[in-house]
């Protein structure tokens, strides 16, 4: 088959599409992901294409669904949950934490939970509060869970069917101000794609490393753009994957750039990047030139949508951390140099 | 097949103990879609002191409320709001509740209550604050007895729960209110809010606006019975009320009120409405609302029954009628000016306010963050 | 006062929806505490198939499962386990519900349900493998048709909901049943559970075993009503049973299997039994138990009725007893011997099955931490 | 008053009491607390003394205690909660992460949440699933709350009385192996009250720093001192806030040794000791002489009773990794020189 020019919303309904096709088992779960085709439409057609007992609106009731799909995966299912926004899966927080991350550990193996749960995530939308949250850096703090990130059309596919037939829970964090961001899909899989683990170069470089994901890798190609105009060469990571993360491929390329900038949207106190900072100054730390700089959320609750542009890491941050890993003149030196 | 629970109006004669049980699950109905008033022995007296000019005066708010709701609408339309949640349809339901209050009772309520908040005196400006972007909520909850707005489903119905705790604690008798949709009933935090309320004895309303939707889901997904069937397993009282019968909620709202300031405890009360908009500004209910189904609810009108009522007492003549509308413009054009009014916040106030002393790692965010600002302000 | 609810004892006819409906919260009850059997109309005939070989069976069960209890205090007592949550007195309550299920049915249970555990088979050193601390569970669910029991109050009810569901949409008529305590239905999962299982009419039982405490806290800080009188209003039928009279407890245990099976959703039944020992072995009763509700309870005890009954019946020799108590000294036996028995485990098996294909992050660990091991064996 | 010798349990129970007596609009809210004192005790008597109406037995339901409590702070009462393991916070997280930690901010700043939320945490008591838990980091991540862990009976009794006081919402995680551990309790705060943000050298050292909190700062001291024995300095911090955290002293301590450790009892993977690793890189990286090291739990759920020991960082794990800060022969080279 063709690749298709798919929205990234779209290339996950695809995904979800073929999972319900190929098994039999794959159900999903959520709310208004039926007639609605959720709030999102990521679901669209898919109720009227399996029927309700394939696609299930549920009750509204978060612990509900997580604990409703931890049993039919006891009975042999593959539930995909959607849970509506990023910040409505805290009251299913104890059913992930306690059941869903635990249950293989638990039964000695007995016991799979191949369940995969979509968290539309992220802020750039305007929202009011409650919809615009980052919170992987919970789930990738529990063991027993993994963790991805999509950031364009073709991965949005890819992981998602790569999610839903791992034997492990997945959280499957979409980027909701990517929606509509378009890109070719192909619904193959071939012997190159990646696996769920793997993190992937988008763009190389030789100066600094940019390791971003989900939401901010359109945000760190446009910086490396920028900063090319300066002829300052950024190599740009897509971790992809979450948790784990794959360090390999971090840690060659700090090798060679000596530099790291790390930049996600949730906060920075005990963020994701903080991780990435700490086990690659381990792993690289006669490498580095400089200490890797994060580039984050504030630590403060995720603002009102006139003070989102003042809490997003954009472009502008993202060069003047570049500047303060290269040693040039930036926010904390002051700006005149 | 079996039914099992009954939904108790005699709770309305709560003093008498010897009343005999209410049957089953009817609505409590006062004035019909017609605006015929029809009486109620239970429910009458509860209402029996209702003034012309206080009808009047409901039939203002219910006039006014949709005017808001309709103009907030618009400036949704117009670019001004990045969201607004309608409550069209739901106006009665809203006002003949709020306006039982005192002003020493608490509400908290869900984000669709802004008919609420209008009657509690929030100002006109502070309803859109947050639907603005320009601030996450709109009003100080101590001026007006009103927390602002839960938007995680079924939270605050813990809070009320807690702040009535807390007034049976001080020996007053105030009451606190928990509004809450059709959905909410499903969630963990509003059945364990109904647990605490039974157990500690709470002078809590458990106030839900069954307005037979949670966005795209029809109330028959949360549950097969009226919802009022719920509470008495947990030992709570309940009542089905017609929603769109502003003396009828008014009724059963005082009867609740009076119930818990005289340590009756909790009560639930199911307000039966519709839904007459999308669920907000950014839902499309064509792709599962049956427009028939709309069309029967909208002969069921709030308004026009109170109108039609009233008219039928002679109290409402064409040139009241065209007074209460034009305060209602009126109304719409402070509420739109004020709207667009909102100034942008200052961007260092993003760290304001996320503890109530200061808290040394979120200065330092801060102090780096103002000086990256100085740099464009000073630079480019 | 008010009283707005109904438990539904029609429930044992489910077929006939004619029935005239029950009137409250009275217990089902077929043995008294003298053991004498006392006739009732509507659940009769869910045990009338009972053989005498049967009763002797149940007899049997009700006595091992209480000396397997008895020896793992001891254990514990004797330092070879860490805990052991007794389940003294609910002998029945466990028994009479367990022996009613066929082997493709699942439960799903709290930590205190040992004896349903030995019902489905689990092998007793299995029953132990947690509490003394060398595995995280005792039993491949799927050999014995029994999850892990949950700690997590209340999540399994979740479990079982989200099974049923499962076996409804694989079209066989397998049930799931949720076991848990009377401190659960406080729990905001457990009240969501019962309104997934009304939503999706699925094949699970309720099981609440409500033995008048949840640690320290009486029945009746959660609710001021019978338990049994929570899950009508989420139009779940309910029956409240005599958790001490294991013949009751089939019977209603019965009903609702064939209910479930036959497509009737589900229901909800609360054991009436009491906690007869601590909470667990950590646990000190005297800070806040009444001794005398403790004798009250124990002239019910649920060994000594149907041992009445079964020498009433003239089917209980005495030759008979000391058959079933040698049987149950051997099991004991083999039991302990089991217990002690267990190995710990190997130290590297700390990382085993956290996921079920290998993860990088934790592969890396696992190496590294080898490795510091490894110096240990060498070295000092 | 004299300082009397108290078990930290006592401590924090003392602590408690004085709370009660001195602002009547403090309330204790929890599972077993009253007529049992709770399951540890820490609440012994003070049902008793203050009443049912002050010390509240609540239904056994998490999310409702926290709820619960966000009303009562509304009405202006501080409210005291205990979660009775670890493990059973979390069917209170929404409460927690989406009301308790956002209130303030929401309202900007017209409703406070003095609420304290005491949690028993941590292993080594040989407990089953779910009560040996550290999820001190979901709480750390999340902006609006304050974070504390005590170590000893003093700095337990301080704190809980400094976190009741608090107008800010405060998590207070007590060390459950710690609490019959014994010590010199003063109930008056003198001048050289250390404020709650504080961290406390407790050993002074020269050659590495390293940074316990809650339970293992006891291990940390014996550390120093099996290290001591071989001519090495350690310098050992207790960082008793967990948000904030005290970095300051850190720095210090850092800027003089060069070489940091990290220990907690929390998987390691976005925990605590990731923030601290990044942080402490960020501010002295042209001091240290060797990647921060990190002695954590493995990233896998808590483990049965018998395999605690090869899952709680002990004082040999910790020597190994001060061996290794040191360049000294340690596991990762290689055990032989
Ligand atoms: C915990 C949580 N889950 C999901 C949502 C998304 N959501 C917002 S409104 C809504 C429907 C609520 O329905 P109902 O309670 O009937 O209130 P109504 O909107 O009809 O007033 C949903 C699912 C949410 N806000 N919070
Ligand atoms: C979510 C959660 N909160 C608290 C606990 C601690 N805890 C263990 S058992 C128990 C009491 C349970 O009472 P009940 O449900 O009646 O069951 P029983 O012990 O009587 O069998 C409590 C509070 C827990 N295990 N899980
Ligand atoms: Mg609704
Ligand atoms: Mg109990």
């Amino acid at each position: 088959m063709m690749p298709t020019q798919l929205t990234m919303s779209r290339a996950i309904g695809t995904g979800l599409r073929r999972a319900l096709a190929d098994d039999p088992k794959v159900v999903l779960l959520g709310e208004d992901i039926g007639k609605l085709g959720g709030v999102f439409r990521v679901t669209d057609g898919l109720q009227e294409e399996f029927g309700p007992d394939r696609v299930m609106d549920t009750p509204l009731a978060e612990a509900g669904i997580l604990g409703t799909a931890v049993g039919l995966a006891f009975r042999g299912y593959r539930p995909v949950v959607e849970i509506q926004f990023d910040g409505f899966i805290y009251p299913a927080f104890d059913q992930i934490v306690a059941q869903v991350a635990k249950m293989h550990y638990r039964t000695a193996g007995a016991v799979t939970m191949p369940i995969t749960i979509r968290v539309p995530y992220g802020g750039g939308i305007g929202a009011v509060e409650h919809h615009s949250e980052s919170p992987e850096a919970y789930f990738t703090h529990t063991s027993g869970l993994r963790v991805v990130s999509c950031s364009n059309p073709q991965d949005a596919h890819t992981l998602i069917r790569q999610a839903i037939a791992s034997d492990d829970p997945v959280l499957f964090f979409e980027p909701k101000r990517r929606y509509w961001m378009k890109g070719d899909v192909d619904e193959e899989f071939g012997a190159q794609t990646l696996s769920m683990e793997a993190a992937r170069v988008v763009r190389e470089g030789t100066d600094v490393t940019l390791v971003a994901y989900g939401p901010l890798v359109a945000t760190a190609l446009d910086a490396a753009t920028a900063a090319s105009d300066d002829g300052i060469s950024i190599e740009v990571i897509d971790l992809r994957s979450l948790s784990p993360i794959d360090f390999g491929t971090v840690e060659a390329s700090v090798r060679r750039t000596g530099r790291l900038v790390i930049t996600h949207e949730a906060q920075q106190f005990g963020g994701l990047g903080a991780e990435i900072a700490a086990s690659i100054t381990d792993r690289c730390f006669f490498h580095l030139e400089a200490a890797p700089a994060r580039v984050t959320g504030f630590d403060v609750p995720y603002p009102p949508a006139k003070l989102e542009e003042h809490f997003l890491p954009d472009l502008d941050r993202l060069l003047d951390a570049v500047d303060r890993v290269l040693g040039r003149v930036n926010s904390l030196t002051g700006w005149k140099a | 097949m079996l039914r099992a629970t009954v939904v108790d109006h005699t709770l309305a004669n709560h003093a008498a103990e010897d009343e005999p049980k209410g049957t089953g699950d009817e609505l409590v109905q006062l004035l019909t879609p017609h605006g015929e008033r029809v009486s109620n022995r239970l429910f009458d007296p509860w209402i029996a002191d209702v003034s012309p000019e206080q009808l009047l005066g409901l039939y203002e708010d219910l006039v006014v409320v949709r005017r808001i709701d309709t103009e907030a609408t618009a400036l949704q339309r117009q670019g001004e709001l990045g969201l607004w949640p309608p409550l069209l349809g739901q106006e009665a339901a809203q006002v003949g509740s709020a306006r039982s209050l005192r002003s020493d009772d608490f509400v908290f309520s869900s984000y669709r209550e802004n008919a609420v908040a209008y009657c509690r005196g929030v100002e006109l400006v502070d309803l859109v604050r947050v639907w603005r972007g320009t601030a996450s909520s709109g009003w100080n909850p101590y001026d007006v007895g009103m927390a602002t707005p839960a938007v995680i489903i079924g939270a605050q119905t813990l809070h009320a729960t807690g702040y009535a705790i807390g007034c049976a604690k001080d020996g007053v008798d105030s009451v606190a209110v928990a509004y809450f949709g059709d959905g909410a009933t499903s969630q963990g935090d509003t059945n364990e809010a109904m647990v605490f309320a039974a157990s500690f004895h709470a002078p809590v309303i458990f106030f839900c606006q069954n307005n037979q939707w949670a966005i795209s889901e029809p109330v028959t997904l949360q549950s097969g019975l009226p919802l009022a069937a719920r509470a008495p397993g947990f030992g709570i009282p309940s009542l089905r009320v017609d929603g769109n019968d502003v003396l009828a909620v008014m009724a059963a709202m005082r009867c609740a009120l009076d119930r818990a300031r005289t340590g009756g405890g909790p009560t639930f009360i199911e307000a039966v409405t519709y839904r007459m908009g999308p669920h907000t500004t950014s839902d499309d209910p064509s792709r599962y609302a049956d427009p028939a189904e709309r069309e029967k609810w909208a002969a069921k009108d709030p308004i026009a029954r109170m109108e039609a009522y009233l008219e039928g007492l002679g109290l409402l003549t064409d040139e009241a009628k065209a007074s209460v509308a034009s305060t209602a413009d009126d109304i719409a054009r402070r509420f739109r000016a004020g709207c667009l009014s909102l100034q942008d916040p200052a961007p260092l106030t993003v760290f304001d306010n996320v503890y109530s002393t200061p808290h040394s790692g979120l200065e330092r965010q801060k102090s780096q963050y103002a000086a990256y600002l100085a740099g464009f302000e000073g630079g480019a």
